[in-house]
């Protein structure tokens, strides 16, 4: 238990996995610029660099400054135990989805709380769109997870996952809650053309502005490990679960793809345009959700 | 007097909070402020605080001879730094009234269209990275290399090309060279037929374009704004055309107009503007190698009293130069006037005003800001419009004499 | 999503990126790089120092050519007036481009003049 | 101990293979910006170095910085200085940077910039090749390694 929670699947190999699935996301954008871009393990090197680099407190930092970024890791993390990666789930008890889904969010919110007590101009507006987009993308989402949860009849996403494996794919039963879920994965870890929170021409980094070294660190890790929470998420609720590493590792690639492709294609919605377009997603989960609801 | 109290006190009630962007700010490479004014996310108004890059260049002048200045004008700005340096000799060689080869002049022209290229490539590469899409940066700028590799070809060196002299230029085309040149302009060609379609279709770009930062013809008039974003809002001036000068009335090309008066038609002028200048290029490149091999005509470096000026288009409007000798190696008075300090300081702030702060780095960026040589003129007085217009039609008429 | 083909292709294409520190680049023939300076061509007669826009090069006359490069701006003009105006042909542009220094002392070059041999 | 030196030699090896850069045009013509900017295209890509640009001074390890410093930016300029993390290494890109270039007589000038912070590489060029900044930065990265490592 000890080692399922500290070493494989737990924290050690979330960290180093996240980071990885960042570095691949990073490689593949790079060369679909036409670059070579960085290595795969760049996102490591740039962790370990940001742990050792110097913190500063800017004078009108509020309290909650230095403790939020750790909260937001903590909550990644934990929302990372309860999530089934190639089948197995270090910590699992009925009802876990609904906590899942509650710390991921509160992950959200613990980085827009530290771009609020930072105080800065810019960090002040990057958490105020964050929070707004919040509003937009927490709907669909929750929508679009309910939607194989009542379908099975179960809470648990790992039992969701070995049924997925038995009797396929709910992503091919409930292609709108599938594809609104794939929208929220876009929107919750701020890939275009969702990144307002943190739009770089208009308000700097956004929330995390003033952060530097070990702070940042914590808010860039949280970041990666939710995209990797995310898409292994996915495959349990709706892309066929997985099984074994091999068919994990697959099916994750191909998702990983799907978003980098996102990521380099598309220009930064508004924040109008943002609640629009994903309220519209999360109606089109509605539809997958009636459905399932009239079936039963 | 009472309807702007009002408008004022308005302003003061709705403005929550201000957010300076600049002067050290990921939306520009230069180093400007901008005061914004907002109320939530919507943009009230916009200061403009400029002079962060003044380095009294036109002082300067006065200061070094005639041949120090070319490059000294060349380092107005390293963006568009070919038609500077270029109006700088023009201008001079007016004062003297001399002509220069012909084929100085075909080279000048091919070098000021080649800058237009790189220059306008950059400009989509900046547009795409203002609305936050990377992957139009990068192709822009890896299809902005060509245009860098032939001006390095031509002039040896990418940026600050110092190819003209007063009378002519320095550096002479090889005709080896021609052959590479045209195919990079076939492959830019179609490069740019696929940012045509790009800039036109994607809908992630149109709906952070179109419809946005109209500047409407009545204030592009009122505010004598010029260039390429002038044309967009469907005003028809382009000063190769109206005052030719170089092989412009020669040489086939058109002035493109678009009617639309928002961002996307800023864009759509400059993507067309490529291919004019494509043509350009392509013709300067035929003509080449029939020409005389003289490229300099002597000029004395001393020179006698006298005033003159040049009118040119650069890649971002009209450019002026007007100087006045007295006698010396050195010039007594220069004044130089540039596109882009009208196009900024008149124009953002209609074009701001009420929009989303979300689409401010792309509204600004449609209007090519660049500050360079807007931060050379800060200690000009702006308000006395009447009595610039005054000067802008003598100093037509006596640039027309000159170019005659 | 216009740009979903090109990224498409790009991913298996070779990248457009040159490999600089291993692979030197293709230098086009001409390009100013670094000014160089013959000391016995030379007849240390200032027209250089004259005419360089930036003060890079400092002649004392008769004596000494001074060239900092942390000043130049690789503009050619020395090389032109000492060719065509004074005809030593002393000053050439070398095309070569990494500069790069730590102290700013070492972009600096002296020359004296060479005493006449009897 | 011996595990402390170990720490210090990753934290050492990571920061050399991940410059984030901040560039700054202090008041020079934009050329030097413009070279700068083009290092992160794709021709030159600095991210191949694990270099990002960043904007932002207090997430950034390289501040690379063109231009003669015009009094206007000169007290700005400290105090990004003062913003950025250490370790820090500054780069001076381009004459104007280096020692005001073309600008070195006027009134309006109060660069150069090791005037104002201390300068670890000079690159000189007007503006230099995007490879001659790519250079600068390596040898810069290499400054790293003697400055830090105990
Ligand atoms: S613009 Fe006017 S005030 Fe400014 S440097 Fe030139 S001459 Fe002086
Ligand atoms: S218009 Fe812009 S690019 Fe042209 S010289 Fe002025 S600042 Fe430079
Ligand atoms: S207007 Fe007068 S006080 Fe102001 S900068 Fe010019 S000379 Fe100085
Ligand atoms: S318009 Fe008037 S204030 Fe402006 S430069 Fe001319 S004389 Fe001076
Ligand atoms: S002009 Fe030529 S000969 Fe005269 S000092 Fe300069 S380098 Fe020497
Ligand atoms: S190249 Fe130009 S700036 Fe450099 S020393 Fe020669 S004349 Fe001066
Ligand atoms: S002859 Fe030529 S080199 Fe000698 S002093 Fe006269 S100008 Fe200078
Ligand atoms: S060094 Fe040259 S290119 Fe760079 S900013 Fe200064 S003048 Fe411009």
């Amino acid at each position: 238990m000890i080692f399922e929670i500290l070493i494989y699947p737990g924290f050690v190999f979330l960290v180093l996995a996240s980071m990885i699935y960042y570095g691949i996301l990073r490689k593949v954008a790079a060369r679909m610029q036409s670059r070579i871009g960085p290595p795969i393990w760049q996102p490591i090197l740039d962790f370990i660099k940001l742990v050792g680099k110097e913190d500063l407190n800017p004078e009108q930092a509020k309290a909650g400054f230095t403790f939020w970024p750790f909260i937001a890791i903590t909550s990644v993390l934990i929302a990372g135990l309860l999530t089934p990666i190639a089948g197995i789930v270090p910590l699992s008890f009925t009802g876990d989805i609904v906590v899942l889904i509650y710390f991921l969010a509160f992950g959200s919110l613990a980085v827009y709380l530290s771009g609020f007590s930072s105080s800065n101009p810019y960090g002040v507006v990057g958490s105020m769109r964050g929070l707004i987009q919040m509003i937009g993308y927490e709907f669909p989402f929750i929508v679009s997870i309910l939607v194989p949860v009542v379908a099975a009849g179960i809470l648990s996403p790992f039992l969701i996952n070995t049924l997925q494996v038995h009797y396929g794919w709910f992503g091919f039963t409930f292609p709108f809650a599938a594809i609104a879920y794939f929208v929220s994965i876009l929107a919750k870890v701020e890939v275009p053309p969702f990144h307002t929170p943190g739009a770089h021409q208009e308000i700097v980094s956004g929330y995390s502005t003033e952060y530097t070294g070990t702070r940042l660190a914590m808010i860039e890790l949280a970041h990666m490990i939710k995209l990797f929470v995310l898409i292994s998420l996915g495959i349990a609720l709706f892309f066929g679960g997985s099984a074994d590493i091999l068919m994990f590792i697959v099916k994750s690639l191909v998702l990983l793809f799907i978003i980098t492709l996102a990521r380099v294609l598309v220009a930064r919605f508004r924040i109008d345009q943002i609640l629009k377009f994903t309220w519209f997603f999360g109606f089109v989960a509605l539809i997958d959700l009636v459905r399932v609801v009239l079936i039963l | 007097m009472k309807e702007e109290k009002k408008m004022e006190k308005v302003k003061e009630e709705r403005v929550t909070y201000s957010l300076p962007i600049g002067p050290q700010h990921p939306m520009y490479v230069e180093a400007e402020n901008l005061n914004v004014y907002l109320d939530g996310e919507t943009i009230v108004d916009v200061d403009i605080n400029v002079g962060y890059l003044h380095r009294g260049i036109e002082e300067l002048m006065q200061r070094r001879n005639y041949l120090q200045n070319i490059y000294l004008s060349e380092r107005i700005c390293g963006i568009c730094s070919g038609i500077h340096s270029m109006t700088y000799c023009q201008c001079i060689e007016n004062l003297l009234d001399v002509n220069i080869p012909e084929r100085a002049k075909y080279i000048r022209t091919m070098v000021l269209e080649l800058e237009r290229l790189h220059s306008h490539f950059l400009f989509l590469g900046v547009v795409g990275y203002e609305i936050g899409m990377d992957t139009a940066f990068m192709y822009a700028w890896k299809d902005r290399e060509f245009s860098m590799d032939m001006l390095e070809q031509v002039s040896g060196n990418r940026v600050n090309y110092a190819m003209p002299t007063v009378g002519g230029v320095r550096r002479d085309v090889p005709n080896h060279i021609i052959p590479s040149m045209l195919k990079k302009l076939n492959h830019l060609e179609k490069r740019t037929e696929y940012y045509r379609k790009v800039f036109l279709r994607d809908r992630t770009i149109i709906a952070r374009t179109r419809g946005l930062g109209i500047l409407p013809k009545k204030d592009v008039e009122r505010f004598s704004i010029v260039g390429p974003v002038a044309r967009a809002s469907g005003l028809k001036i382009d000063v190769r055309r109206d005052t030719p000068y170089l092989k412009y009335d020669d040489l086939d090309w058109k002035v493109i107009v678009e009617k639309a008066e928002d961002s996307q038609s800023r864009v759509m002028v400059k993507v067309l503007e490529i291919f004019q200048s494509i043509k350009i290029l392509r013709q300067c490149l035929k003509k080449l190698p029939s020409l005389d091999r003289e490229i300099k005509t002597k000029v004395p470096l001393v020179i006698p009293k006298a005033e003159a000026i040049a009118i040119t288009e650069a890649p971002r409007g009209e450019l002026v130069y007007y100087a006045m000798s007295n006698g010396t190696d050195r010039p007594e008075r220069m004044r130089i006037r540039t596109p882009s300090f009208v196009n900024i300081i008149y124009s953002l702030p209609i074009i701001l005003k009420e929009q989303q702060l979300a689409d401010l780095p792309a509204i600004v960026a449609s209007i090519d800001p660049c500050f360079s040589c807007t931060d050379r003129m800060t200690l000009i007085d702006t308000k006395s419009g009447e009595k610039k217009t005054v000067d802008e039609t003598y100093l037509k008429k006596l640039g027309e004499r000159r170019l005659k | 999503m216009r740009l979903t083909g090109e990224a498409l292709k790009n991913v298996f294409k070779r990248p457009f990126t040159q490999k600089y520190p291993k692979v030197k680049p293709i230098i086009p023939e001409g390009l100013r790089g670094r000014v160089e300076h013959d000391k016995n061509k030379c007849i240390y007669c200032g027209m250089c120092d004259k005419y360089c826009p930036s003060g890079a090069i400092e002649v004392e006359v008769g004596r000494a050519w001074r060239y900092d490069m942390g000043r130049c701006l690789f503009c050619s003009q020395c090389e032109e007036v000492c060719k065509y105006m004074v005809r030593k042909n002393a000053i050439t542009m070398v095309m070569d481009f990494e500069h790069a220094e730590r102290k700013k002392s070492r972009l600096i070059t002296i020359h004296k003049k060479p005493k006449p041999e009897k | 101990m011996v595990f402390r030196r170990f720490g210090e030699r990753i934290v050492c090896y990571a920061r050399r293979k991940s410059p984030w850069v901040l560039h700054l045009d202090t008041g020079g013509c934009n050329g030097c910006a413009i070279e700068t900017f083009a290092v992160l295209t794709p021709r030159y890509d600095i991210e191949r170095f694990g270099g990002l640009s960043k904007a932002n001074p207090r997430h950034s390890d390289v501040l690379i910085i063109s231009g003669a410093v015009t009094k206007k930016i000169e007290s700005r300029l400290g105090r990004i200085y003062d913003q950025t993390p250490e370790p820090k290494v500054v780069l001076a890109v381009g004459s104007c940077a280096i020692s005001k270039g073309v600008f070195h007589d006027s009134y309006n000038i109060s660069g150069p910039l090791d005037r104002i912070m201390p300068v670890d590489v000079y690159v000189p060029g007007c503006p230099p090749k995007p490879e001659a900044i790519l250079q600068g930065l390596i040898k810069a990265l290499d400054v790293w390694r003697e400055k830090y490592r105990i």
